[in-house]
């Protein structure tokens, strides 16, 4: 079965987001959102640990560790940029400054509720920032592909992993679909046009809704 | 990306009646003058914005900026910590015929509240006031044997704000003491408006001198040589204009 | 009856701030102490609008209004000088950063509590930082006259106008004397060597207890 | 007034035992390398400090800082959000054969619960954790139909920054990013400690650009050329040097 790239669901999680809106990327993955906005359109990211407005990495030796996002990867500065302390820099999230937060995740209810920091109480447990980040962007978004490497359904009815948050997710971008969390529902905004809708159903662990047209989820080679 | 708009007239033409509005200043330090006489131009000419709930640490001083706004009748209710000044009868008068509602906070609690308005922190628990008047009918809790007051965020509509170097991003200084309220009240209004004395091109503010992040505000207007509100009151300015 | 000037009162209250003290005065009477540091001591000064380390009234003609006190007084700055917002003013206030606050009194009970800000119900009530700095200052001393211009204590057992804060008050420097309170009682430190014991007593309204000897009050004319 | 010391081995030689510890930085950026291994020469040469509480956002890195610290065995309990970075082993090791106690804290809530214990609130309520596992045996309150939890506030014995200027005062500037948890420790410390890569006179940093007001410094030691964390565990550094 075909299915979106990495880099192909970071593409479309980045056509939704507006000019000179106020973003946060998590760690890993969604970072590579940045890569994708579109032409004449211009976000201001921010990270964790007291940065707004960076940008790409800086070529390999020129890194200051100084100035490091919040997965601790080397970044460089735009014009406009502020340094601010952690406290500040978590009133930006918490008090709903941000436009968008995108997130990964390892499970996504239909009630909203996110599970993506713990696998459970094997090792060591890191939480960082993501809890605040569900509850203060004025949209949580996640990226994620549709089912886990073993096939499981990461889109469930209820999350079975310790959670990062409740009834946060308004929007779910996968390898299959775009789908968003209204009401307790999983509403089907997109889907790929090789896929039937229940195909896709199929691979969703919670029952997919329609409120009006379904588009093709179509997406360039990135 | 661009957050400057060209006229304080267009900066507070959103202004609805009824709206809760923060307006920055510590008396004269910071208070955003030409903003706040374009909001009574407004309504001078339309009849609104009236009924504002109107945040700040005074209530006003002479005949020009909030006690302007006052003196016309367009505020409802004044939130602040010492409604007295060197010449505060407009706000007095209204007070004490009962014509504006005054809710007292003390001075460390309001840019608290503020503060959590603006950090997405819905309550707090604060030492201050317990015991006194102005903690009636608040919780109190006991935390390691002394005594706390549960006090409430406070948010606005709009924030008016003056601040010195403004960029397009909306990233802001402030002149000395007139910083006052200002970072908090940008954090804590759904629409934060400010006036400043220049607005630069984004990357003239260096990164480690920014005050207020941009993303805290939503629009700027350039008011070169702004007013200062003590030196109007000492001039014995009157806003409109009282002509003999 | 002799009794201290009100510089007089703010000299005494002057000689028990240490050399980098930080130190808020109360807006009026107290501000006063700054002038009397001892020679080789240097506070540093707080107001609660955003300044650290301020120094002494422009010449007239010299004040820039952007540059002013709590008191909306113009100063000036000396080296080493801060500016910061009002939350960061209070969270020097509340969370014990400053060494010292002094503020006048309409009342001081044995117990600590303070009345400084209403003097009933009529008018216009104003009360500013006063509940904060009580709550907030390592020690918290009060400066006034012993008695009201009616000749009334203002020491008493109990406040009878409207608190300013409970149990706040550790020391508090008179016209006549310096008692500290401790465990809710008046301590009698210094008096005036011209008066007795008794005298002191018939003019407090709550009983002065001893502990350890009375030292003369002695302040030159200043 | 002046608030400087000589050397990185007095500035921490009154940290005792027991004591609970900020330290300042995530990851390697702000991490104050030289006063975590001047406390590390004094363990090897006293014994003391030990069981200590360090508060940071992560559990040290690779073999340096507080790695190190905690590989030295003088670390009785973590407090932090992340302790994980590119080698962690130190800290997991010690973990996961119950070593070592952690107390794991969404990064934001420490920042906040820091920030309060600096301003005098002992509690606030926060959307963050809630209904998750770390909100467990937390009050919650609801506040306009949406639930939070109650935090306690945060204090240390000592705080262990690092600072790009600081004058003899103590007011203090940072170096971009490297500031994040240390303008908050500052004021939540006992005792704050902080290595400046200049010390300067009082008035050579601008009244407006200051970060950390020197109210919130109580000594300051000159390390010009700091050492960078990162830059360390890069080139596989190990303190104390590994001799082979």
């Amino acid at each position: 079965m075909t299915k979106l790239s990495n880099a192909q669901i970071a593409w479309r999680a980045a056509q939704d987001i507006h000019d000179g809106a106020y973003v946060n990327l998590g760690i890993g993955f969604p970072e590579m959102v940045a890569k994708f906005q579109p032409p004449g359109r211009q976000a201001v990211f921010h990270t964790e640990n007291g940065v707004l407005g960076f940008g790409e990495a800086p070529a390999p030796g020129e890194e200051d560790w100084d100035l490091i996002n919040a997965g601790k990867k080397a970044i460089t500065l735009k014009p406009g940029a502020a340094f601010f302390h952690h406290a500040d820099s978590f009133a930006m999230v918490r008090g709903g400054h941000l436009d968008v937060a995108i997130l990964g995740a390892y499970e996504v209810a239909e009630t909203g509720d996110l599970a993506n920091w713990s696998t459970g109480p094997k090792g060591v447990p890191a939480v960082g920032g993501a809890m605040d980040l569900v509850h203060g962007a004025k949209r949580v978004a996640v990226i994620t592909d549709h089912v886990t490497k073993t096939g499981a359904p990461k889109l469930v009815e209820r999350c079975t992993l310790p959670l990062t948050g409740v009834g946060c997710v308004t929007r779910v971008y996968t390898s299959l679909a775009v789908i968003d969390i209204e009401g307790g529902r999983l509403v089907l905004r997109e889907k790929l046009p090789s896929m039937s809708f229940d195909e896709l159903q199929a691979v969703t662990g919670a029952k997919l809704h329609l409120d009006g047209p379904v588009s093709d989820l179509i997406v360039p080679e990135v | 990306m661009d957050k400057r708009i060209a006229s304080v007239e267009g900066a507070v033409a959103d202004i609805p009646d009824g709206a809760t509005v923060m307006i920055g200043g510590f008396g004269g330090s910071g208070a955003p003058i030409e903003l706040i006489h374009a909001l009574i131009g407004r309504f001078l000419a339309t009849g609104s914005p009236k009924n504002l709930t109107v945040i700040n640490n005074n209530a006003g001083n002479g005949h020009v900026g909030i006690a302007a706004l006052i003196e016309q009748g367009m505020v409802r209710k004044m939130v602040c910590s010492f409604p007295r000044s060197a010449d505060p009868r407009v706000f007095t008068e209204k007070y004490l015929s009962g014509e504006i509602e005054l809710e007292l906070v003390p001075q460390g609690t309001l840019a608290e509240r503020i503060r959590a308005g603006g950090a997405g922190i819905p309550a707090f628990f604060t030492p201050t006031s317990f015991g006194t008047d102005l903690a009636k009918g608040k919780p109190v809790e006991v935390f390691e044997g002394r005594s706390y007051v549960m006090e409430r965020w406070l948010k606005a509509d709009f924030a008016l704000l003056k601040a010195e170097l403004g960029d397009f991003y909306g990233n802001l200084t402030y002149r000395m003491a007139a910083r006052n309220f200002a970072p908090i009240m940008a954090m804590a209004a759904a629409r934060t408006v400010v006036q400043v004395s220049r607005a630069v091109e984004p990357g003239t503010i260096d990164p480690e001198a920014v005050i207020t992040p941009g993303i805290f505000v939503d629009t700027i207007v350039e008011v070169a040589d702004p007013a200062q509100e003590e030196a109007l009151n000492r001039a014995g300015a009157h806003y409109p204009e009282v002509t003999a």
